[in-house]
């Protein structure tokens, strides 16, 4: 029962990142695979949550790693106690192999596709315990985060589904020609096989191994190999499976969750669950901002001045305490950027932006401006047909829904006919959104702490923007997924070549693209940031404690993760 | 501890009531009637006249909405029926007095056979020696002339409808009874198994020692089998007597009514008239007065208001203010 | 010999149907009861939205407020009242209900009329067509509807329902066409030579009404609570003063089922459910004794 | 005038899990049904009477054989034309409370079928109300009583006179009246029994009545025709008193010995003939149909089936013999 | 008994031709489906917090298994796959038969749905016998209002009450998934004792939302035998209430056990409210689940299995009445 799990020595968690499915292998590359990150799957270091470094790593796998300023070069120490679950070192031949592995699957670090950005040209195994990594010529400025993510798997275990003449297949992909193409069909080949192998048993590098699962929880044990044991408190982990919100709150009312990851919380939730003995919220940063999206090639969102209308009576602070009181704030402001980022890049540059402020005389005017007119107390096109803003939400997202709804009381308000439709499933919403069939609706953005990632959201592929073997193009709205629709270039800029150019540029080049783009998206507003998440987590002191504080930067790490820096305790007397 | 006498019947003072929605109407109001031990008494009358319920009460058996209300049924060796409660009720039922069923066509268990309900029957009333009771049933299906052993074996609805009216009797009898209670044993049967069922009635009834009474509303099966007949109209029996005097000399103008009605198979046919007017249901029958009146021929001032008590004629008992007046006593020349 | 003329028994008064139907109704109190919450329905549902301004006042002040006199049921994640939610949204759930209703009942009815009647050839083209009809796992394939049509209008929803739902119908209906088929009143009809249309409408569908009528009422409960379960399930479109999306946002928004802020929100619904669902099952009670003219006038 | 010859039916009882078997209703029977007559079919329980009446009624099909109703035989014609024809034959059902619909008063019971009528005769909506009252008061009700009366609101004679004035409503030339009597009340028998009569005389309707009651056929037709069914073949036919008075076939001897004798009024007859078995479908239908339960049955009986002979008064047997087997009046 | 074998063999082929026709609606209905799974998936991870890069590695693995081909090829080979008893390949859980994903699925669908069906089924047997009885008394009405009334409540509203009074309120079971992982699977007391606590909560609503039915239907059955000749013929024989009760019983529940094996057919396709609250992995939440994740293979798999469980259920229930009556299983007519 639920008291089962507070057994000493057993860790219980959630895993947000995956349905937990007992006939899935266990075998990371497999998306459902049964393995989970930090605690039996290692990657060779760990992401930091810094708001705008992406290059900022705990060792994992990797004790130390070297790189050249331009990232040209990696060079890989190993752990120099890893060793395998099974005994068995963990070595230079284990990297090189997962990175063949890697290779099948694809990616931006092993893209087969030589003019790929940030793409490895060569690995090379320098000794038993040190890999030396080479970027292509197209150089990024991810490649570090990217080889550093790799996830290590034991050659002995995975190694078989590599031909023996892999790596010379690879090094014919990477070239041009007939030949070239053959060897990457060869490779890609692989990706199904490589995805479908279920190992026997779990082998693994990191503080646990799977022992056994079932259709909604796994459990695991103790590595006694790993090679920082001494930090790992717990004798077992025990993950359950993420089903809804719900569920977590339940979980951590009865006490039962040593660590949850993040979850919407409305405030008599939250109360409830503090409630609890035990029970604490760990706040940090969280770099994704939710917002409203336009189809800018319908009307009359194709207007700047209508979006600027919007912005200004849209009440962002009310919109957040009606939606998510609890995990978002706010944004300052709309510059496709969070706002804890915004401060880092843009410094004092934030004052020179439009706030939006609710102006409700504003907004008239722009809606003016637009040649929109004032009928009876309601907005109407400017051809006099009525106006009427549909937002769409997929209907599973509850804070979204709420948020949506409470935009549509505040446009109503203010003498806008504004209605929520929602579409079924998440999946039928990208499906419909990417079509173009909304003229506004809800999207996830802010993607840090990469600002290629971040702007990427926005003047990316759903903009028109494509990057295709390291060349950039723009197609034209409503093909390909370009359903934002927005202008290729704007007073003269070019959003989406800028954007590009983020990837390889140095730190102060990046800093005035950002500049720029956070200009260009707070005055063009091809979205309007509503509010930032904030990574809301809850942990439980009544049986570990040494718990990350608030705004720590390994807060977006599994508590695996934390586990093995030391971080978690045993509870004295529990 | 079975006895081993025909038990005599007395009826005294009976009332039956049901519910309705227009609340409790008597279905029989102040019914007396007497079975002599060891004969065949018929109860004859239309439907609706209370001969069913009659019949039930001898086993205190009438059925929700009903309830006695009022009376007594005195059967010897039991007592008050009337009182009997509980678990002496249920053992009086089967093993002293045994009835056979109006739809005899379903009175079994569809899902058990006919051997099976027989065990039933033999627990319920702690028989001790299954094996014998078997054996009995198997004589007595015999000797209505069946092969007890087929029977035993079936389902009812592998049997026809004679058989099953046959098997009724059986379970009726098996327990050694000495009172039977047969509520229209031929019903839905057709003539020639009719006859075998009345005959088999009436030798079972003279070889056991029975005293036997036979609900029907055909009086010519009341004619072939009974010793004494008794008839029913609006919950009343407004006639009764030995068979061969009633049939042959109604006193009752109720009585006259009906078998002047009867279709029959020699005779005159223009001298066969049909009552007037309806019988009366349980809503119609009349609060005071006799029952009979709308559709009498004699009808007289008193009858609207005063209700005819019965009263004997000799071996007759007759409910009806014009019986017994000089007048009204010459019987119809055709029937005497 | 001549026909006895029978002596006519006392005139009772021709009585009124409605008549009728008030003493049946008067029977059992607890079926006065069931009218009035029917009716106090259908009020809502005609004239619920005029009872409150459009759109809905809010108070930014008092989200998911506690009950109060001026809010019975508390209020929303905006601040709405939420009985005038479920007030103004009863007319989306019976209308929706209500074309279920219709629809099931007429399909169903009518195919099973046509089997039971017809019988041969075209009894067992629809008696088949009726068992793929049950075959077809209903919930199942609405989910995966619900994702292929956008159900934007009650009528739209019921039309769906009903033509995922009037199999069961149909088989009673034929079972019941084939019995009736058999008494003697149908014969005599055939016999008389009426038509087939007559004898339909006039003499199968009549003894057939409580039967229809309380499969119609049954029918609407049925499509309410399929309608509502699909909000609540998430996969129909927004409205916020649905009762399924009521219950969507109440646990799911809310944490209704976890905390005690938002219960109001989640029961003002479930109580509209349960509420509802009471009065038909009383309503139904009585209409057997309704159309059945032999309870109805004693 | 109808008339029928060889009428052959066989039902095929659909199988259930042990599958079923095929009931031979009707075996080649032959009947005249003159206008204004009477026929009266007796038999016992199951031996085809109700499925003839059907069949005569138009209510159910025939096998093989032929009926010809004044001069047009049935079985060439088209539904349509077959169900004008078998309009002339009205069935009246034995349950007069299920041959009503309960949920229609008796006016619209009458009304519907005069509405028909009205239209086909080119008369009007008040001839139709006219009518029903005619017809309710020929046949013994008052209408003003009965007309805005439910069924269950009646007595059963009151219902079964409903019935037959809904029968007349298409002014029929012959009513199948099917056990019509065998469920009301004894009081009230002979009055249906006088109505059908009366019906015959003053209407000249042909009824073919069918009952196991023998004694209710004297009272519809003692002029008429009486036919004894066995197991779906006629083997006694002829003027319903001289078969009643002289029965010839072991069976109808033996139906008639059945009948109760009401002691005190009559004495049963002199030569009763008991069948020596049950009924029972399964018997052989090689030779005589009776053969098996009857007490006189020779080795000729069992091999060959003895074909209705004779005109006037006809029987299948190969031993006819009459014999005294009726009750007769105790004194007179 | 040839008989027998030919009305299996009917009742099989007219079952096989359903399926057949309603697997062919599923599939074009299925293939119409708007929504594209690999979109989906991408999305889904950057939502659960995966990086855009590291998400798009994750779902390039999904262009793999992408069925080809015009529709009507995917059609026939579709069914050319079923044929051969293959149900294809999982999208949502790429190298995984959908198969083995149903398999696993069915075993936690088989529990829930027979444990509550049978407790249902007894409890309001038990109690539709009662308000039979009593029905002309208040108990008896308010049994019979209460029974339609709880007939009448979905299933998910019972679902949440139960959810909110016994793993929040008074938090004695737990809330969801079908087994604690802590335990070594097999015939041990502690797995199996954990087995039942989370089958609980699922039963328990399943059992709660249906034995009104069966109540209604069960007093009505027994009004029906009550009103038989046969039970008042058997109390005048004096027959002991405990036989006339079985008298009773076994008539009333005859036709009920037709409406029981139904009734488990349909369930395996109605249980998706159900597993969708308590988290139980069974087919209706595999079902929910391929919806999302727009797994083809697996929702066509998935509505497979469940219309062949109708399909069955409803030969069972037609073979078992004639198993069960004699009145069916000897031949001939009551
Ligand atoms: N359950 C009941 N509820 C109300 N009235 C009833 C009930 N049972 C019988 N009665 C009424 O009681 C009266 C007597 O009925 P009973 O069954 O004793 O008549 P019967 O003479 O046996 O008639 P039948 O020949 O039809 O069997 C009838 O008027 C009948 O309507
Ligand atoms: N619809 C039917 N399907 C199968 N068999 C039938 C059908 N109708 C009648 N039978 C059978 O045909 C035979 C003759 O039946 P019918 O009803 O004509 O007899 P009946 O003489 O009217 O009997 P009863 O006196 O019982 O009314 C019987 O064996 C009966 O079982
Ligand atoms: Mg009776
Ligand atoms: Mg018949």
């Amino acid at each position: 029962g639920v008291g089962g799990s507070a057994d000493s020595g057993v860790y219980t968690t959630i895993d947000g990142a995956k349905q937990i499915d007992a006939t899935a292998p266990i075998n990371p590359f497999n998306p459902q695979g049964n393995t989970f990150l930090g605690y039996d799957a290692m990657t060779l270091a760990w992401p930091k949550n810094d708001p705008v470094d992406p290059n900022r790593f705990y060792p994992g796998i990797a004790a130390s790693w070297t790189v050249t300023p331009d990232q040209g070069e990696v060079v890989i120490h190993l752990q120099p106690k890893a060793r395998w679950s099974d005994g068995k070192p963990v070595t230079s031949e284990d990297v090189r192999t997962s990175i063949g592995l890697a290779y099948t699957q694809g990616g931006t670090a092993y893209a087969v596709d030589p003019k790929a950005a940030g793409s490895a040209a060569d690995v090379r195994v320098v000794d038993a315990r040190t890999v030396k990594v080479t970027q292509g010529a197209s150089k990024s400025n991810l490649f570090l985060r990217n080889v550093l993510s790799t996830v290590v798997v034991p050659a002995h275990v995975f190694g078989h589904l590599l031909p023996a003449d892999f790596w010379t297949t690879l090094k014919a992909a990477r070239g041009t020609g007939p030949a070239a193409e053959k060897a990457k069909a060869q490779i890609t080949g692989l990706a199904e096989k490589v995805i479908s192998f279920a190992p026997a048993k779990d082998v693994s590098a990191g503080p646990f191994t799977l022992e056994r699962v079932n259709p909604g929880e796994a459990l695991l044990v103790r590595n006694k190999h790993f090679y920082a044991n001494q930090n790992i408190a717990p004798d077992r982990v025990k993950v359950l499976n993420y089903t809804g919100n719900q569920q977590i709150w339940n979980y951590l009312i009865s006490g039962s969750l040593d660590s949850a990851p993040f979850t919407a919380v409305p405030t008599g939730v939250l109360k409830r669950i503090r409630e609890t003995e035990g029970n604490e919220v760990v706040k940090g940063f969280s770099p994704v901002a939710v917002s409203l999206a336009f189809g800018q090639t319908r009307k009359p969102y194709d207007n700047v001045h209508v979006r600027r209308a919007l912005a200004y009576l849209i009440d962002r602070s009310q919109v957040t305490k009606v939606a998510s009181p609890e995990a978002g704030t706010p944004a300052k402001t709309t510059t496709g950027i969070h706002a804890k980022s915004a401060q880092a890049w843009l410094g004092n540059g934030i004052g020179e932006l439009d706030q939006y402020q609710v102006d409700p005389a504003k907004a008239a005017k722009e809606l003016e401006a637009a040649g929109m007119t004032r009928k009876g107390g309601k907005w109407a096109m400017p051809d006099g047909t009525p106006w009427k803003v549909e937002i769409h939400v997929p209907a599973s997202f509850s804070d979204w829904v709420a948020a949506a709804k409470a935009i549509t009381s505040q446009l109503n308000d203010h003498g806008i006919d504004a209605t929520v439709l929602t579409a079924a499933d998440y999946t039928l919403y990208l499906d419909e959104l990417a079509a173009g069939k909304y003229d506004v609706g809800f999207w996830l953005m802010a993607l840090g702490p990469s600002p290629y990632n971040i702007y990427q959201r926005i003047y990316g592929s759903a903009n028109g923007w494509q990057l295709l073997a390291g060349q950039l193009t723009h197609v034209p709205p409503g093909t390909q997924g370009n359903w934002m629709g927005g202008p290729e270039i704007i007073d003269g800029i070019n959003p989406g070549a800028l954007t590009s150019r983020l990837n390889a540029a140095n730190p102060d080049e990046q800093r005035r693209i950002v500049g720029t783009l956070a200009k260009l998206t707070n005055q063009q507003l091809p979205v309007i940031q509503l509010y930032d998440y904030v990574n809301t987590q809850f942990v439980s002191t009544s049986r570990y404690t040494g718990w990350p504080p608030a705004d720590s930067d390994v807060l977006r790490l599994p508590a695996g993760v934390w586990m093995q820096l030391g971080m978690i305790k045993e509870k004295a007397g529990s | 501890m079975t006895e081993s006498f025909a038990p005599g019947v007395r009826v005294q003072d009976l009332t039956v009531v049901y519910r309705t929605p227009v609340g409790e109407l008597p279905a029989l109001a102040g019914v007396g009637l007497t079975l002599a031990p060891g004969t065949i008494t018929g109860i004859v009358g239309e439907s609706g006249s209370g001969k069913s319920t009659l019949a039930l009460s001898l086993l205190n058996a009438v059925q929700p909405p009903g309830r006695i209300s009022g009376g007594s049924v005195e059967i010897d060796g039991l007592g008050d029926v009337v009182r009997l409660t509980g678990d002496d009720l249920r053992r009086a039922r089967g093993r002293q007095v045994g009835y056979v069923f109006q739809a005899a066509q379903n009175s079994l268990n569809p899902l058990k056979t006919v051997g099976k309900q027989l065990l039933d029957l033999g627990r319920s009333h702690d028989v001790a020696d299954l094996p014998a009771l078997l054996r009995e049933a198997r004589a007595l299906l015999g000797r209505m002339g069946l092969d007890g052993g087929r029977v035993l074996d079936s389902y009812q609805h592998e049997l026809s409808g004679g058989m099953r009216q046959r098997v009724g009797i059986m379970l009726a009898l098996v327990l050694n009874a000495h009172l039977v209670v047969l509520d229209e044993p031929t019903t839905a049967l057709d003539m020639i198994t009719q006859a075998t069922i009345l005959r088999i009635v009436k030798e079972v009834h003279r070889e056991r020692g029975l005293t036997t009474l036979i609900v029907t509303h055909d009086i010519g099966v009341a004619a072939e089998v009974t010793d004494s007949l008794a008839v029913m109209y609006g919950g009343r029996v407004v006639e009764h007597g030995p068979t061969m005097d009633v049939l042959g000399s109604p006193r009752h103008p109720y009585t006259r009514g009906l078998i002047r009605a009867i279709p029959r198979l020699s005779g005159d046919i223009g001298e066969a008239t049909a009552l007037p007017g309806r019988p009366p249901t349980l809503g119609t029958i009349p609060a005071e007065g006799c029952v009979f009146r709308e559709r009498c021929p004699l009808r007289m001032a008193v009858c609207d208001t005063v209700d005819p008590a019965p009263a004997a004629y000799g071996e007759r008992t007759v409910a009806c203010h014009a019986v017994g007046r000089p007048v009204n006593l010459a019987v119809r020349k055709e029937y005497v | 010999m001549t026909v006895t003329q029978l002596l006519p028994a006392p005139a009772t008064p021709r009585r009124n149907f409605w008549r009728g139907v008030l003493r049946v109704m008067r029977r059992k109190p607890s079926r006065m009861a069931g009218v009035a919450i029917v009716a106090l329905f259908a009020f809502m549902g005609l004239f619920g939205p005029l009872l409150y301004p459009s759109p809905l006042p809010r108070d930014d002040n008092a989200l998911y407020a506690a009950p109060s006199w001026a809010h019975p049921f508390g209020t929303d994640f905006e601040g709405t009242d939420v009985l005038a939610l479920v007030v103004t949204g009863t007319r989306y759930v019976l209308l929706a209900g209500l074309a279920t209703a219709v629809i099931t009942v007429a399909l169903g009815t009518g195919i099973g009329l046509l089997a039971g009647f017809h019988r041969g050839r075209w009894d067992t083209v629809l008696m088949r067509l009726t068992d793929l009809q049950l075959t077809i796992p209903g919930l199942p394939l609405l989910l995966v509807l619900s994702t292929v049509w956008k159900f934007t209008s009650p009528l739209e929803m019921g039309v769906v329902l009903g033509v995922l739902g009037w199999g069961g119908i149909a088989r009673a209906v034929r079972s019941q066409t084939l019995s009736l088929r058999e008494r003697g009143f149908i014969e005599a009809a055939r016999g008389l030579g009426l038509s087939t249309r007559h004898i339909v409408g006039r003499e199968l569908l009549p003894s057939m009404a409580p039967y229809i009528a309380m499969n119609m009422l049954i029918a609407v409960t049925g499509a309410i609570y399929a309608q509502v379960g699909l909000f609540f399930l998430g996969v129909l479109p927004f409205d916020a003063n649905n009762w399924g999306v009521m219950l969507n946002l109440a646990v799911f928004g809310g944490g209704a089922l976890t905390s005690a802020a938002a219960l109001p929100y989640l029961l003002a619904p479930l109580l509209a459910i349960l509420l509802l669902t009471l009065g038909i099952v009383l309503v139904v009670d009585a209409m057997d004794e309704i159309f059945n003219p032999r309870l109805r006038e004693e | 005038m109808i008339t029928g010859t060889g009428v052959t039916k066989t039902y095929r009882q659909r199988g259930n899990l042990l599958g079923g078997r095929d009931v031979q209703a009707l075996r080649g029977v032959d009947f005249a049904i003159e206008k204004g007559g009477a026929v009266t079919f007796i038999g016992e329980s199951g031996c085809g009477k109700t499925t003839l009446g059907r069949i005569v009624a138009g209510l159910e099909t025939y096998d093989s054989g032929e009926i010809v109703i004044d001069g047009t035989p049935m079985s060439g014609l088209r539904h349509r034309q077959r169900q004008a024809h078998f309009r002339r034959v009205q069935l009246i059902h034995q349950d007069p409370y299920s041959a009503l619909n309960p949920t229609r008063t008796i006016h619209q019971t009458l009304h519907a079928p005069l509405a028909l009528r009205a239209r086909q005769k080119g008369r009007s909506k008040a001839w139709a109300e006219e009518r029903a009252r005619e017809l309710l008061t020929l046949v013994g009700i008052d209408p003003g009583y009965v007309l805005p009366r439910y069924p269950h609101q009646l007595s059963g004679g009151m219902r079964q006179r409903v019935v037959i004035a809904r029968a007349l409503t298409v002014d029929p030339e012959v009513l199948v009246a099917d056990e019509s009597v065998s469920m009301i009340d004894v009081s009230l028998r002979l009055g249906i029994l006088a109505l059908l009569k009366d019906l015959r005389e003053r209407l000249n309707v042909s009824v073919l009545f069918i009952t196991h009651d023998i004694a209710t056929a004297r009272y519809i037709g003692d002029d008429g025709e009486l036919y004894v069914i066995y197991r779906g073949q006629v083997v006694e036919r002829g003027p319903t008193e001289a078969v009643i008075s002289e029965p010839v076939h072991p069976y109808t001897q033996a139906l008639l010995s059945a009948i109760p004798v009401l002691r005190g009024v009559e004495r049963p007859g002199a030569e009763r003939v008991v069948p020596t078995e049950a009924l029972d479908e399964r018997h052989a239908d090689t030779g005589c149909l009776f053969a098996r339960r009857c007490p006189f049955r020779t080795e000729r009986c069992e091999s060959e089936r003895p074909s209705l002979e004779g005109t006037v008064h006809g029987h299948a047997c190969y031993h006819p013999q009459p014999r005294a087997v009726i009750p007769v009046e105790a004194s007179a | 008994m040839n008989t027998v074998i030919r009305r299996l063999t009917g009742h099989l082929a007219r079952g096989i031709a359903m399926i057949w026709v309603v697997t062919t609606i599923s599939f074009v209905i299925i293939r119409n489906i708007p929504g594209d799974p690999v979109r989906g998936q991408y999305e889904k991870l950057i939502e659960q917090g995966m990086g855009p890069d590291q998400a798009e590695r994750a779902t390039a693995a999904l262009y793999g298994f992408l069925p080809t081909g015009s529709l009507w090829d995917q059609y026939t080979g579709y069914l050319n796959g079923l044929i051969h008893g293959d149900l294809g390949q999982s999208l949502s859980t790429p190298g995984t038969g959908v198969a083995t994903l149903i398999g696993s699925a069915a075993k936690w669908t088989v529990l829930p749905v027979l444990g509550g069906t049978l407790l249902s089924f007894l409890l309001g047997v038990t109690l539709g016998v009662y308000a039979a009885i009593k029905r002309s008394g208040k108990l008896g009405d308010a049994l019979a209002i209460s029974g339609s009334l709880l007939h009448g409540v979905p299933q998910y509203v019972i679902g949440l009450l139960v959810t909110a009074i016994f793993t929040t309120l008074w938090p004695i079971l737990p809330a969801g998934g079908p087994v604690d992982i802590s335990f070594e699977p097999g015939f041990n007391a502690a797995y199996i004792v954990s087995l039942v606590q989370h089958a609980t909560l699922p039963v328990l609503t399943y059992a709660l939302a249906s034995y009104g039915g069966w109540i209604l239907a069960m007093k009505s059955s027994v009004a029906t035998v009550l009103g038989d000749d046969f039970i008042l013929a058997a109390e005048l024989r004096g027959l002991k209430r405990s036989v006339l009760f079985r008298y009773i019983a076994r008539n009333a529940i005859l036709p009920l056990f037709t409406i029981l094996a139904l009734s488990l057919g349909m369930l395996f396709g109605g249980a998706i409210f159900i597993e969708t609250i308590f988290n139980y992995p069974g087919l209706g939440l595999l079902l929910v689940n391929s919806i999302g994740a727009r797994d083809y293979a697996l929702m066509g798999g998935t509505f497979l299995v469940i219309t062949v469980a109708i399909v069955v259920a409803n030969i069972a229930a037609d073979l078992l009445y004639a198993v069960i009556d004699p009145r069916v299983r000897t031949g001939g007519a009551a």
